[in-house]
């Protein structure tokens, strides 16, 4: 019985260590074909086995989803070699963020989740360290979710006087199509 | 089936064989011959090998020209032994005498020992058949000051991803993307404003004058700030420009309103 | 004391997660900014702890670096969704050719002829072109004749940790041919 467990959890720990995104348990019982009880079940267990101080990497849940990442405080020694790598994905999410919060805002997590489709927390995270976008408020809507905005930083990144000189989707197509020049 | 049709399928069923590359070259088919004829390889009849080899070279009519070359080269090499082995031998008791089959056996063993390891190696790469591991790296850390990530990246590229996001959504969830400008977007100018200025007129807030769609957004605008307890608005004449400043701000009656307006 | 081997181990654990190709001590060192000694400690540990039944990853290694992956006895349960074909299989002439080389490196091209009989330029470009040998010099002959040698893709390729962990020939082979050899 314990010997089995332990397999079951060492085949999840090896199914998060190969998924680059988060897995929902759902997905994590489908693939490793246990029920979803016992998937929960190891990851829980996991989770706290990887919170031990002596682990560099921990099991965390984002979006509804676990995914296996670098603890937070080993970062900073990491950054110079980790923090640049797969630019190109990085910012074309954190722009798709960036730009669904500048042109939607105040937007809370679950709308861009909505639209874009994948967790935000991440890119939510990053914008917010990065100084782009703030808390603005809190939504009057069931659990009062935090709504977010851009921030001064946002706007001088951009070179923009004030929130009202963003373009607008019509410039795009003035532009494209040379109307109004 | 006639006698002449089965030689005739063997044939061409060693000829397939040959042409299939069976034998990585003279060697290789050697060694075969001499398994198959269960023959001690330290003391091969070098004439009974010679002949099935030639036999099995005229088969093989279709293999690279390269290849052809080095079965021939063995080919000379096992008549030229085999001449050697038919001319008397003085017998000379201080010498040993040399076995002329001598280099080819060394060689044979040499590679047959190579076929050997060759074996081990493909086993060994059987094993990396399959690999299973991870297709990219992690997902990269967040860091914040990742400059590099921002370097190239201007308004009008926010706009496109805004664009791209927008138009590759379902149509349930499409909003309006034409609207030229919305409440939500008033009221961050208000933040906005309110942070930047402290208080300001309602014509800051106005941005397309002679847009209607820009102005019953600002007044729309206000009047959600003021019910959510954000702003208090103040106006020192009828019709004159209102004043808007944080909720939480102390005011003088109409007399600081009357300095803001003249400030402006 | 404990703890800071502690954090250097959870440092050394977070690097070799995030990477996918094996990572040396050199390197390792390198990127952590600890010593040599210091990752080498570290790495021993990790690799005792996650030799335990319960987890199912390892740190293995491969050409002289070390590599997390998912223990063999998982990938039957893994192959379907991450199980990747390795469908750059040798023919068994090139094979020979590069076991040849492996097991008698630095060879030149006449003595890999004078071994398998036949002419090897073919599979010693189609070997260089994959990878798998290179040129290592000259030898000290007649011509100068170029010798090769094996590659750390080699190694990688058949999951070699170096050239010492070749597959050996058994007792019985060894005597039939080094005796004669």
């Amino acid at each position: 019985m314990e010997t089995e467990l332990e397999k079951e959890q060492a085949l999840i720990e090896a199914i998060l260590f190969l998924e680059t995104e988060p897995l929902d348990s759902a997905t994590i019982a489908r693939v490793s074909g246990l029920s979803k009880e016992a998937v929960e079940k190891a990851v829980e267990n996991l989770k706290e086995r990887y919170s031990a101080e002596v682990h560099g990497i921990e099991i965390v849940q984002v979006g509804g989803g676990y995914i296996v990442s670098p603890k937070r405080e080993l970062w900073e020694y990491l950054k110079e070699r980790y923090g640049k790598k797969n630019d190109s994905k990085l910012s074309k999410a954190a722009l798709e963020t960036l730009s669904i919060i500048a042109y939607s805002q105040p937007i809370t997590r679950g709308e861009i989740e909505s639209l874009r489709g994948v967790a935000a927390d991440t890119m939510i995270r990053l914008l917010l360290d990065r100084g782009l976008i703030k808390e603005t408020g809190k939504k009057d809507a069931p659990g009062k979710p935090i709504q977010y905005g851009t921030t001064k930083d946002f706007l001088k990144f951009f070179r923009l006087n004030s929130i009202a000189d963003l373009p607008k989707l019509d410039d795009i197509d003035k532009e494209r199509f040379e109307l109004n020049g | 089936m006639s006698e002449d049709a089965t030689t005739l399928a063997d044939a061409k069923d060693s000829a397939q064989r040959f042409h299939l590359k069976d034998f990585e070259g003279p060697l290789d088919l050697l060694l075969f011959l001499i398994k198959k004829n269960e023959i001690n390889i330290y003391d091969i009849p070098i004439s009974e090998i010679t002949e099935q080899y030639l036999e099995y070279l005229r088969y093989a009519t279709k293999i690279d020209l390269d290849n052809l070359t080095d079965f021939y080269d063995m080919a000379a090499t096992l008549v030229y032994i085999k001449s050697r082995m038919l001319l008397p031998v003085e017998i000379d008791l201080d010498e040993e005498i040399e076995d002329p089959r001598r280099v080819l056996v060394d060689k044979l063993i040499e590679y047959q020992k190579f076929k050997k390891l060759t074996d081990l190696m493909e086993e060994k790469g059987m094993e990396a058949e399959w690999i299973i591991e991870r297709k990219k790296i992690q997902r990269p850390l967040p860091f914040p000051d990742d400059e590099v990530l921002w370097e190239q990246i201007d308004i009008w590229d926010l706009l496109q991803t805004f664009s791209t996001v927008m138009t590759s959504l379902t149509s349930e969830r499409i909003i309006d993307l034409y609207e030229e400008v919305s409440i939500n977007e008033k009221m961050t100018l208000i933040d906005e404003l309110l942070e930047t200025k402290g208080d300001f007129m309602f014509s800051d807030l106005i941005v397309h004058r002679n847009s209607m769609m820009d102005v019953v957004c600002a007044f729309l605008a206000i009047l959600e700030c003021v019910k959510e307890r954000v702003i208090r608005i103040l106006q020192n004449k009828l019709f004159g420009d209102i004043r808007i400043c944080a909720y939480g701000e102390r005011i003088e009656n109409g007399n600081g309103a009357g300095e803001g307006t003249g400030a402006h």
